[in-house]
């Protein structure tokens, strides 16, 4: 059965969602518990062929028995199993927050909701684990559709928001289609590891440029790179806290691993960085996304969007690692995209949490929260010491590999704005942290004394704090098991 | 690497794209954006199509009297990707339509400039 | 929802074309192997004579036909049982979709995979078959208030 | 925001120029994409699964994984069409 592994994780999530949606038809509790068990089994099975993988390498999957040109396979290598742990391990623990806030739907209707969660989840391990081009774009496309019902059910400003971004992610799929296209038409095969191989004779040809541009220009739409942010504000403000924090802290960053998988793995190095400025231009949009949008984020009042503006400078630091294109930037960038999937999915249900039991959506009204508060704010104080770069925390470590990758590549330039990017960070969420700790100058207010969350919100936000600290401590475990053996290919 | 004039098929194509990045872009009717995004997916469509012909080749299903040349049949793969896009194409429509009627129902209007005034911005 | 629209012709023309229109796709699901069609396009086309006699008949009449409750069971079910046939040869030897270990008796790996695509292709039928009335009607539900 | 539509479009335009000058000739059957995977599946189709129609074979057999996405994708669709069309009371 274990050679079956790399199937099973995206099979079983579906399955579970089959399940799911049936017996919470006819019993709604059942559905969360059962969302949770296929959650927590894909995780199971993830670590499984983690293990698996690190004893015996890269795993292969043949769908039907074909060989690979011919046939779809999926390639199992340690920073794919980095990436569905991530996927699975951070879904899991989300999808323990309680339904009325999480997703602020009723319970009785609940089933057709954690179906689409774990179809969500399935088309995001789908795509990390594709090894074929097209086959990448059908789970792209599972997981957009879900997005786009799970962010409306926020209300009507939900769906507004909802509409643009499927403009824009329809967009950046057809654009990654025609480049598939383009590629397709100039070596004559849609397989990772084909394209690779036959890619080197046709470098030069303008199809091969210009696909290559149209496909990662789509995945920096789905990422939400610097310029083309403008969807992610308003779904990740209106959106249920749940389904932001599942869109900032996995969505946009899986296109960021595939854009490093196809910078790794189907581009190479030659064509990235030496034919085409294509890893340049990424470095240079993120770094200027980085600043503009950590000045955005300080000017918002309301608290959920000014987590979504930094997630936009949190995912152009991702493409600031891709952009670098050497051993160190990828490790950075790839690192951060866990601890930035642990920090704002805390943030983002520390805000849902607040919001339904205190009503709170400015950041006026966390004055006073802290002595009341201590275990929310003090989950709020470690995710914002990581977002800042604070050392015992992950967010640290990804942005040292970050700093020294720029300083291997002697780029400058991109040191200073990662130095004055924590400065700004430091600007909004210390902001934040003082309100907190500001006690409330008139006694009126505290007669509606808000308590601190039930434990059942509390849960899940702790231990993804807790993460944050544990990813912290063992990134040197992490990163040379799991993400130095790939990176070192480049 | 032909000559521009033997891409004029391709270069219809391109003006079907246009159209519909157009659409999607400048218009500020929502039902004209997805009018616009179904014109560039058929496009797209047009251009896989256009990619699998061979000059002097036919459906790519197999007749026995002529045998398994390669040469014979059009190039089956794109056919079979353009089936699953068309797929996705109709699931985005669907899920687009659903949401313009939530839209309609909480805005009474699809007007981009009027649903943005009505919500208060 | 849509009311009957009251006129003879096409309420006559409606229920003399369905029929048609299903078989048809019955047809191109059935016949995939040798000409142009399959799972997709059947399935489209059973769907689409649904919605002809929903559009034609009005929801009352065409309600009974096809409860929306049973499209949907009809989606959910269709998929369910592909991802299961998918599911199959994993337990007799093979590899996920592997129509070749299929477990029917007598036959050799050419055929079964010939008869493997003809169960999926069935499937997948009445998946999009349900699946796209679902969207239908849920796109043309009154609204309760 | 009209003109920077205008922008983009021209962008997209002259990219999609660019890269199609380096396509091979519409029905060319010389072309990188004849060859390859698709001859494999032209050749191999009828001893394989006995099916003459290769986009069948093709569909369902040899890259059947996409097709179970693609149903799923569906599949996923209508489910997404329930989840928004669920009445519920509207929260702003």
């Amino acid at each position: 059965m274990i050679e079956h592994l790399p199937a099973l994780i995206p099979i079983s999530l579906i399955l579970f969602a089959f399940i799911a949606g049936i017996l919470g038809m006819m019993k709604y509790r059942l559905s969360r518990y059962l969302a949770i068990l296929g959650a927590v089994a894909a995780f199971g099975l993830s670590v499984t062929s983690t293990i698996h993988v690190l004893q015996t390498g890269t795993m292969s999957y043949h769908f039907g028995n074909w060989p690979p040109p011919y046939g779809i396979e999926f390639v199992m290598d340690t920073l794919t199993c980095f990436m569905v742990l991530v996927i699975t391990g951070i879904g899991s623990i989300l999808l323990m927050f309680p339904t009325k806030p999480g997703f602020m739907i009723d319970e009785q209707k609940s089933a057709t909701l954690y179906t689409l969660v774990l179809l969500f989840m399935a088309g995001l391990c789908g795509m990390v684990m594709a090894g074929d081009l097209f086959n990448l774009y059908v789970f792209l496309e599972i997981s957009s559709l879900t997005t786009f019902a799970l962010v409306s059910i926020g209300g009507g400003k939900a769906s507004v928001a909802s509409f643009r971004y499927l403009i824009m992610a329809s967009i950046g799929g057809c654009f990654y289609l025609l480049g598939v296209g383009f590629i397709y038409f100039s070596v004559g095969s849609i397989n990772m590891a084909d394209v690779f191989q036959l890619l080197p004779a046709v470098y030069d040809s303008p199809s091969v440029i210009g696909g290559a541009f149209l496909i990662i220009t789509g995945l920096c739409l789905k990422m939400a790179l610097f310029p083309f942010h403008t969807w992610l504000p308003d779904s990740d403000t209106y959106a249920p806290p749940v389904v932001a924090a599942f869109s900032a802290a996995v969505q946009i960053e899986v296109p960021a691993y595939v854009i490093t998988r196809l910078l790794l793995n189907v581009f190479s190095q030659d064509f990235m960085v030496t034919l085409t400025p294509i890893t340049d231009i990424i470095a240079w949009i993120s770094a200027a996304g980085i600043i503009i949008a950590s000045i955005l984020a300080i000017a918002q009042n309301n608290f959920r969007r000014m987590l979504a503006y930094s997630s936009v400078a949190q995912v152009a630091y991702i493409g600031l690692g891709i952009g670098l294109a050497n051993p160190l930037g990828i490790v950075g960038g790839i690192f951060h995209i866990m601890a930035h999937s642990l920090m704002k999915g805390s943030l983002f249900l520390i805000a849902g949490g607040l919001h339904h039991h205190n009503g709170i959506w400015n950041i006026q009204g966390f004055q006073g929260l802290g002595r009341r508060m201590p275990w929310t704010i003090g989950a709020l104080t470690i995710a914002a010491l990581g977002m800042i770069g604070i050392p015992p925390t992950a967010g640290f470590f990804s942005k040292w590999y970050l700093l020294l990758g720029s300083i291997d590549s002697g780029k400058w330039v991109f040191v200073a704005v990662m130095l004055i990017s924590s400065l700004l960070n430091a600007v909004y969420f210390f902001r934040i942290i003082e309100k907190a700790f500001t006690p409330l100058n008139n006694q009126a207010a505290s007669s509606d004394n808000p308590r601190e969350l039930p434990g059942k919100m509390l849960a899940p936000i702790l231990i993804l704090a807790t993460g944050i600290l544990v990813a912290g401590a063992l990134n040197v475990v992490i990163i040379n098991n799991l993400i130095m053996p790939v990176a070192e290919g480049l | 690497m032909g000559d521009i004039a033997f891409h004029y098929s391709y270069i219809m194509i391109i003006i079907l794209l246009v159209i519909g990045l157009y659409g999607m872009l400048g218009k500020r009717n929502l039902i004209k954006k997805i009018i616009g995004l179904n014109i560039f997916q058929t496009a797209i469509f047009l251009f896989f199509i256009e990619g699998g012909l061979k000059d002097g080749g036919t459906v790519p299903v197999i007749d026995p009297a002529l045998g398994t040349e390669a040469a014979i049949y059009f190039n089956p793969l794109p056919h079979v990707m353009i089936l699953t896009a068309i797929v996705v194409s109709v699931a985005t429509t669907g899920v687009a339509m659903a949401l313009l009627l939530t839209i309609y129902r909480n805005y009474t209007s699809l007007e981009e400039d009027i649903i943005l005034e009505r919500m208060g911005k | 929802m849509i009311e009957r629209y009251d006129s003879i012709i096409v309420d006559i023309t409606c229920r003399i074309m369905v029929p048609f229109i299903q078989l048809f796709g019955m047809y191109v699901i059935f016949h995939g192997h040798y000409s142009p069609g399959g799972g997709f396009q059947g399935g489209v086309l059973l769907a689409s004579s649904m919605i002809l006699h929903r559009l034609s008949l009005g929801y009352k009449e065409s309600y009974l036909k096809l409860p929306p409750a049973r499209a949907s069971v009809l989606g959910t079910g269709g998929m369910f049982l592909f991802i299961l046939t998918a599911l199959t040869p994993i337990f007799f030897g093979g590899v996920f979709l592997d129509y070749g270990f299929l477990p029917i008796p007598g036959l050799e790996p050419a055929e079964l995979r010939y008869y493997g695509i003809l169960i999926a292709e069935i499937w997948i039928g009445i998946a999009v078959f349900g699946c796209l009335v679902v969207i239908f009607d849920r796109l043309t539900e009154r609204r309760l208030d | 925001m009209k003109a920077i539509a205008t922008i983009i479009i021209a962008a997209f335009a002259a990219v999609m120029i660019y890269a199609t000058s380096g396509l091979s000739v519409p029905g060319d059957p010389e072309s990188p994409a004849a060859g390859n995977v698709s001859e494999f599946y032209i050749e191999n189709s009828m001893e394989d699964m006995h099916t003459p129609n290769i986009v069948t074979s093709v569909l369902a057999d040899y890259r059947g994984f996409d097709t179970l996405g693609e149903t799923l994708v569906i599949f996923t669709a209508s489910l997404a069409c329930v989840l928004i069309l669920t009445r519920r009371v509207d929260r702003d």
